[in-house]
């Protein structure tokens, strides 16, 4: 496994989301310039994209991303997925040597199906939590390998140096997707290290995230009692876990999950008809530890779509535009007219209110 | 009877400088210290039967009194104190078990003065509690692992239902103290105290009286080995109902309100005999195991109609953990925990001050068990026993605790001077005594106003910590242990409390 | 002759006078009231006269009110007018000039000094001693004959006063009494015994059980007294201090009920409609003794002149319960007299405490349960608490014993009386 | 009118409130040297009286219909225009005790330096009475009832 360091991390950062509802897929060149905008937000700590919709050949496989120290690392990687997945196709993850880009890892993506026979032995689980048990395993025990992503039909491509850097080491402008986020890093506290780098990515969740959660002891411990640990120490991986525990294991929708993770006040709440009220003093007394407290502004995204919250404060910036039917969401306006110089709408982001992109045709574009 | 061996405790001083013989402190002193002579017209004291209470010098008008510790030193001995000494030659004298009151005083570390807190500095804004809402309200009861709901027209209702839970305004209760231990005027402040700041008080196993019914909402009643004042009215009529199984000054031992105190008042409320003494006994004779304790919390739901959250309080000691689990798999939706530094009205003093662990230990204990067995949300973890502040209070908060309790707090607000002679009953302040003469001096409004301000106070500073924290609402710092570290501790303590050593980022 | 009217005319310009337009202004605020009283002055207090014969008060601190009190009160004071008769058929006032035509009268006319006639009374150097004319006068007579010696005939309130007066002018004083012992009315034997240790101690002499029988006079001058027991004094002042009567003079046939004085009830009412009396002038009934008699006492006027006020601007008042009462100080010492306070024998009890070592002296007259009578000599503070228990009609058999113990108080008394006084915030007396 | 009202089930029968009051009336207005120096020259305007178990303070309560005014033969004895207070005007007062036969509280005392009536007068001046001002225990309550 990588070496984790036992410290959380913390810092400012610039996040940027492209995405087309209709589903319609372009190439990553817009959302490196639009990442590249906001150089000054980064420091060269640490860089990093998700794609959805990049791999329709394998649309139903789990892409495995992987990065490994050494070739050890790769094998072990490779023994161990096999016991579960059936591997049927995998390869390194190609990129161009750039001379910004030093001492990367060895980067190989595999594409798997769960084996049946494993379905059968484990019958009380769903696929998603045999794919997430795995990659645990690995990040957490298997020396020298981590699990960069682990969705279907998307991948995250994430090390140490500024964005664009990545994203050109990376060849993003020779994938296309329908949507695209972006993360430059600003750690204050830790010398960047590539699993550090953002996207977080779990199953077909990715999460970039500006800010910092001054609540991550007790959402860490929290998630503990769900069997999520926590091995990466950052709010990233803290809040793609809630999302995946309130949406996929509770069966919340976004709404909702937004309302345990930045809960209106109780006096807002108080104000609302009876029905809103009861739910939503209901959510907060039962998902109390799940209340994410503290300044951020984050984008997920999943096979769905896009999803852009601010905390209930509003202590990070977060801004959005629409033109026809595409969706920016990006820490600073420049970033979203870099690319789209006249939207039809620019806002910027209610606090505790989420900026939803949904793809119109998401099973569509799965099998183009 | 003549204690020849015994020296008094304290020494007390009358400045005849500023001595106006006024005799204020002569009407003041139960314990007779301080006596008018007309024929010589001088006010003088005796030394021998003073507590160090401090009543006549905070009465009096010009500062004369001032008492000190009685200097009379023995020989250097660091084993041998003068402390051990007189105890040996009260109890030679006396042939009986040495009695005090309040909590334990000897010199064991205080955990909460090893944790310090955090604060934001550039990379997050701490919030300023003055502009921006601070949110306290705490909710104690069972809850689910997940809510249910179902979608109705174009919105979503709620399927689950939510056990009763206590809301709270502040983290912060009034523990368990008995009418009987203490006045009634003690006891009303206290209630009314709790319905003004919207938390609870706790009525001890002293029943409930009359002149409390009007803030039952706001009273959590006490079933105890004794039984005293149970029957299904007195169950019903409160908020919620705690089974007494132990507590911090005197794990393992029951309670004793001695005769003299049980007056006719106090015989109605507890409902028994007047003037006989009024027992609890060590055990509850029916709970003998962690399965009897549920029957016990089931019948007491049964009586409630599932309405009233059941406590379960128990003293801190080594196991509490697993303890803790059982109580909570037993359908306890409140564990209280009662810790080494816990307050009584009366307790022997060995084991007062040997018995039982520290509640942040226990606490961090408790809180990490019940969360690997992931039952950490079916209770509200109470925490009692030392509590001297709101630091320590958010420290416990930060460990895992859901609300605190406080006892000695709360009596000191009222006026006590931490004398240790509750099981006296001549307390001088009015509060651990029945004596008409002795609680008249207790004026319920004006402790019920200290209380609330109390609570106010400390409801401030929570908020400013909070905010520092770059925290507006208390479920981000419940269990939050990131804001904690130690001092001064060694490597064990850190991994029980779960925290790291001051110097650690995070 | 002229006739003037008001709504309210009032005779009188003393307690009760004032206690009446009080009374009045209480209830109705502007209706006319015009007032008329033969002595010249602005209202005054009788009581006063012998601190201002001593020389202890000057001029200014006789009145009895401030001395806009008429113009702040609306009140056309006509003073030095004489009344003469009262004419109820009319509704008018005769005055010494002209008259006056009333809807409501009140009569507070007051007393007259009593004059035993004995030869040589009328002569130069015998006063009386009842209004601050008579005050004056004497001082200036003392100045002008250097009187030395005086004589004073009557032991009661007015003697003793007047013998203190003279004292303190460097006189020497001889107090003759008709009765065995000084004071007789207010004080029992051992009150009139502590009494006259005061006054003797203060250089006073004192002959009881016997009275003035004659005036000596040289050239229309008085040069000495002879007494019932043929002794005589040499003196050259006599005052008569032998008590006084009702002045009904005034309504003498006019119709209005007179007994030894104007006949009222308890609203303070007359047999006529429309016409009131108070004070000295007035005859009620004692609360304690049933029986209907002047009580010529200062707090007595002023409640009835209120009461009498108050009704007659259309108000509801009542004297609840009027009996006689007296705080002298005789030569310093200190006497309260209640109610029946020397009453005793049948149907009567009495309890008494007497320390000599502290010289105080306290006697309570009981009657069934109740308080009728209370004397306090020496110690006087707090007797008042007696006057409130018998005003009230405080059955006291629950705390009789504490009644004369030192530390009798009001916390002595039943929970609800003592709770009604202390937190009382307006007691009813 | 604002008037002072004892709670008797508060009262500690301390006797600050004649302490206090002791203070005001005296001319230094300093406790220690009032007591060496003025005290049997004062009488306080407020007495505790004690039984067995009960206490009060009592003062003049001021009454609506005040004997003392009916009884006071000079005029002294008055009611303060403005605050309601009954109080004895020192330079006009002869010191007959009429006042004192009639109190029914025997909250009049005769004067120890002059030979005046003395009771309480609310404290002309002062916001609060000192004796309310310092009960410790709020025995004494000070207000419009």
């Amino acid at each position: 496994m990588f070496q984790l360091r036992d410290e959380k991390d913390m810092g400012g950062c610039a996040i940027s989301g492209i995405m087309s509802e209709e589903g319609t897929r372009f190439s990553g060149a817009d959302i490196i310039r639009s990442i590249a905008v906001m150089h000054e937000r980064s420091n060269g700590l640490g860089g990093g994209f998700a794609a959805y919709g990049v791999y329709p050949e394998h649309a139903d496989r789990y892409a495995l991303h992987i990065m490994c120290d050494h070739d050890r690392g790769v094998e072990a990687t490779r023994e161990y997925l096999e016991a579960t997945f059936r591997i049927v196709h995998d390869e390194p993850i190609p990129t161009r040597q750039i001379e910004e880009i030093r001492s990367r890892p060895i980067l190989h993506r595999y594409f798997a199906e769960v084996r049946p026979e494993i379905k059968e032995r484990f019958y009380d689980e769903t696929e998603e939590d045999m794919v997430v048990r795995v990659v645990m395993h690995v990040n957490a025990d298997i020396e020298g390998a981590f699990v960069m992503s682990s969705g279907k039909n998307m991948g995250v491509f994430k090390g140490v140096g500024y964005p664009e850097n990545i994203g050109t080491f990376f060849r993003l402008d020779e994938y296309e997707a329908h949507t695209w986020l972006a993360h430059g890093r600003f750690p204050t506290n830790t010398t960047g290290w590539w699993g550090g780098a953002h996207p977080f990515g779990l199953l077909d969740w990715a999460v970039v995230h500006n800010g910092e959660i001054s609540s991550y002891g007790i959402n860490r411990r929290y998630l503990a009692n769900f069997g999520y640990h926590c091995v990466l120490r950052t709010d990233t991986e803290v809040i793609a876990y809630l999302f995946d525990l309130l949406m996929r294991k509770h069966g919340l929708p976004l709404e909702l999950a937004c309302k345990v993770l930045a809960a209106r006040f109780w006096s807002q709440i108080e104000r609302g008809d009876p029905e809103s009220r009861e739910l939503e003093r209901t959510l907060r007394i039962i998902y109390g530890g799940a209340l994410l407290n503290g300044p951020f502004s984050v984008l997920v995204g999943h096979s769905g779509g896009m999803i852009g919250l601010n905390d209930r404060t509003k202590l990070r910036p977060m801004c959005a535009a629409r033109s026809g039917d595409m969706l920016y969401i990006a820490s600073e306006e420049a970033a979203i007219r870099e690319v789209c110089p006249s939207p039809d709408r620019v806002w910027m982001a209610e606090g505790g209110v989420p900026i939803v992109g949904k793809l119109r045709h998401a099973e569509a574009t799965a099998d183009a | 009877m003549r204690k020849w061996l015994v020296q008094p405790d304290f020494v007390v001083e009358r400045d005849p400088e500023r001595c106006i013989q006024c005799q204020v402190c002569v009407r003041q002193c139960a314990n007779d210290v301080h006596s008018y002579d007309p024929e010589d017209e001088l006010v003088s004291s005796d030394s021998a039967t003073c507590v160090g209470c401090h009543r006549c010098a905070t009465l009096c008008p010009t500062g004369a009194i001032s008492i000190r510790e009685a200097e009379l030193e023995f020989h250097p001995n660091a084993n041998w104190t003068a402390w051990t000494i007189r105890n040996i030659y009260k109890q030679a004298e006396s042939g009986g078990v040495l009695l005090t009151g309040m909590g334990n005083d000897r010199p064991y570390v205080n955990y909460w003065d090893r944790m310090v807190l955090n604060a934001s500095q550039v990379t997050n804004p701490s919030i300023d509690p003055l502009r921006e809402p601070m949110e306290l309200v705490t909710y104690l009861g069972r809850k689910p692992d997940q809510i249910e709901f179902d979608r109705s027209n174009g919105g979503y209702s709620v399927k689950t239902e939510l056990a009763t839970q206590l809301e709270l305004q502040i983290p912060v209760m009034f523990s368990a103290m008995s009418y009987g231990s203490i006045s009634l005027n003690a006891s009303v402040a206290l209630a009314r105290a709790a319905a003004e700041a919207g938390t609870f008080a706790n009525s001890g196993e002293g029943g409930l009286h009359r002149d409390i019914y009007p803030y039952s909402k706001n009273m959590i009643v006490q079933v105890a080995s004794g039984r005293f004042g149970v029957d299904v009215e007195y169950l019903n009529r409160a908020a919620a109902v705690e089974i007494k199984i132990g507590q911090g000054a005197k794990p393992g031992i029951g309670g004793h309100l001695p005769a003299q105190k049980v007056d006719r008042a106090v015989s109605e409320t507890r409902m028994i005999p007047e003037g006989t003494d009024a027992l609890s006994p060590a055990p509850h004779h029916d709970i003998y195991s962690i399965e009897d304790l549920r029957q016990l919390i089931f019948a007491i739901k049964e009586v409630t109609h599932y309405e009233k959250p059941v406590s379960v309080k128990i003293s801190a000691v080594h196991n509490v953990a697993a303890i803790a689990s059982g109580c909570v798999r037993a359908g306890a939706d409140i564990v209280a925990m009662d810790g080494l530094l816990g307050g009584t009205g009366a307790a022997p003093t060995m084991i007062r001050n040997n018995v039982g662990i520290p509640i942040a230990v226990a606490l961090a204990a408790v809180d990490s068990r019940l969360r690997e067995e992931g039952i950490r949300n079916r209770a509200s973890l109470v925490v009692a026993g030392g509590f001297r502040s709101s630091a320590d209070i958010v420290k416990a908060i930060a460990l895992g605790a859901d609300a605190v309790y406080i006892g000695t707090g709360a009596l000191v607000a009222m006026g006590c001077h931490l004398c240790q002679k509750c099981y006296t009953g001549k307390c001088n302040w009015g509060i651990a005594t029945q004596d008409p003469y002795l609680t008249k001096r207790l004026n319920p409004d004006v402790a019920t106003r200290r209380l609330g301000n109390l609570l106010r106070g400390w409801a401030l500073e929570i908020k400013e910590m909070l905010g520092g924290m770059g925290i507006n609402a208390i479920e981000s710092l419940r269990g939050n242990r990131e804001h904690l570290r130690g001092v001064g501790l060694s490597e064990s303590e850190l991994e029980v409390l779960g925290i790291k050593p001051a110097g650690v980022g995070a | 002759m002229k006739t003037d009217s008001a709504k309210y005319v009032i005779i009188g310009n003393s307690t009760a006078a004032i206690g009446c337009i009080e009374g009045i202004r209480s209830v109705d605020p502007d209706r006319s009231v015009i007032l008329v009283a033969k002595e010249p002055c602005h209202t005054y207090s009788r009581p006063l006269i012998s601190y201002f014969l001593a020389g202890e008060i000057d001029a200014e601190r006789m009145h009895y009110r401030p001395r806009d009190f008429y113009d702040a009160n609306r009140v056309d004071a006509r003073l030095g007018l004489a009344a003469t008769r009262v004419d109820p058929e009319q509704k008018i006032v005769e005055t010494t000039n002209g008259s006056l035509h009333f809807e409501k009268l009140l009569i507070a006319s007051g007393g007259r000094p009593f004059v035993p006639d004995i030869p040589g009374i009328e002569a130069s150097g015998v006063f009386t001693f009842t209004s601050w004319n008579d005050a004056t006068v004497i001082g200036e007579y003392i100045e002008g004959n250097r009187a030395k010696r005086a004589v004073v005939v009557g032991g009661g309130l007015i003697g003793i006063k007047a013998a203190e007066a003279l004292r303190a002018r460097g006189l020497d004083v001889l107090v003759v009494e008709l009765a065995g012992r000084l004071l007789p009315l207010a004080l029992d034997a051992e009150g009139s015994r502590m009494a006259e240790e005061s006054l003797r101690a203060a250089g006073v002499e004192l002959e009881c059980s016997t009275t003035v029988n004659r005036v000596l006079t040289e050239d229309g001058c008085v040069s000495g007294v002879l007494q019932g027991n043929d002794r005589t004094a040499s003196c050259n002042l006599v005052i008569v201090a032998a008590g006084v009567v009702p002045a009904t003079g005034l309504v003498a046939g006019s119709g209005i009920g007179v007994d030894k004085g104007i006949l009222i009830d308890e609203g303070c009412r007359t047999s006529v409609e429309g016409i009131f009396a108070a004070g000295d002038v007035a005859q009620g009934c004692d609360a304690l003794s049933g029986e209907s008699r002047p009580i010529p006492i200062f707090p007595n006027a002023y409640h009835q002149g209120r009461v009498a006020g108050v009704n007659m601007a259309g108000g509801d008042a009542s004297t609840n319960g009027t009996f006689s009462m007296n705080s002298v100080e005789v030569f310093g010492l200190p006497t309260v007299s209640v109610g029946l306070a020397t009453a005793s024998g049948d149907g009567y009890e009495e309890l008494v405490h007497d320390d000599e070592a502290s010289g105080t002296y306290r006697r309570v007259v009981l009657r069934g349960d109740r308080i009728v009578g209370a004397l306090f000599v020496g110690d006087i503070d707090r007797a008042g608490i007696f006057t409130g228990l018998m005003r009230q009609g405080i059955d006291i058999s629950s705390f009789k014993d504490l009644l004369l113990t030192e530390e009798f108080g009001l916390i002595s008394l039943p929970e609800e009386y003592r709770k009604h006084v202390v937190m009382g915030e307006a007691i009813e007396v | 009118m604002k008037r002072i009202y004892a709670r008797e089930e508060y009262c500690l029968g301390c006797r600050l409130c004649e302490i206090n009051c002791l203070v005001k009336r005296s001319k230094s207005r300093k406790i220690i040297k009032a007591f060496r120096k003025e005290r049997d020259s004062i009488v306080p305007g407020i007495q505790v009286e004690e039984g067995e178990r009960v206490s009060f303070a009592l003062q003049c309560r001021h009454c609506v219909d005040a004997p003392c005014i009916e009884a006071c033969i000079t005029g002294a004895m008055h009611r303060d225009s403005e605050s309601g207070a009954i109080v004895c005007d020192e330079e006009r007062c002869v010191g007959c005790w009429s006042c004192i036969m009639v109190c029914p509280a025997g909250a009049v005392r005769r004067g120890r330096e002059r030979r005046v009536a003395s009771k309480c007068d609310l404290c002309m001046g002062e916001s609060t009475p000192v004796c309310v001002e310092g009960c410790p225990n709020e025995a004494l309550i000070y207000e419009d009832r």
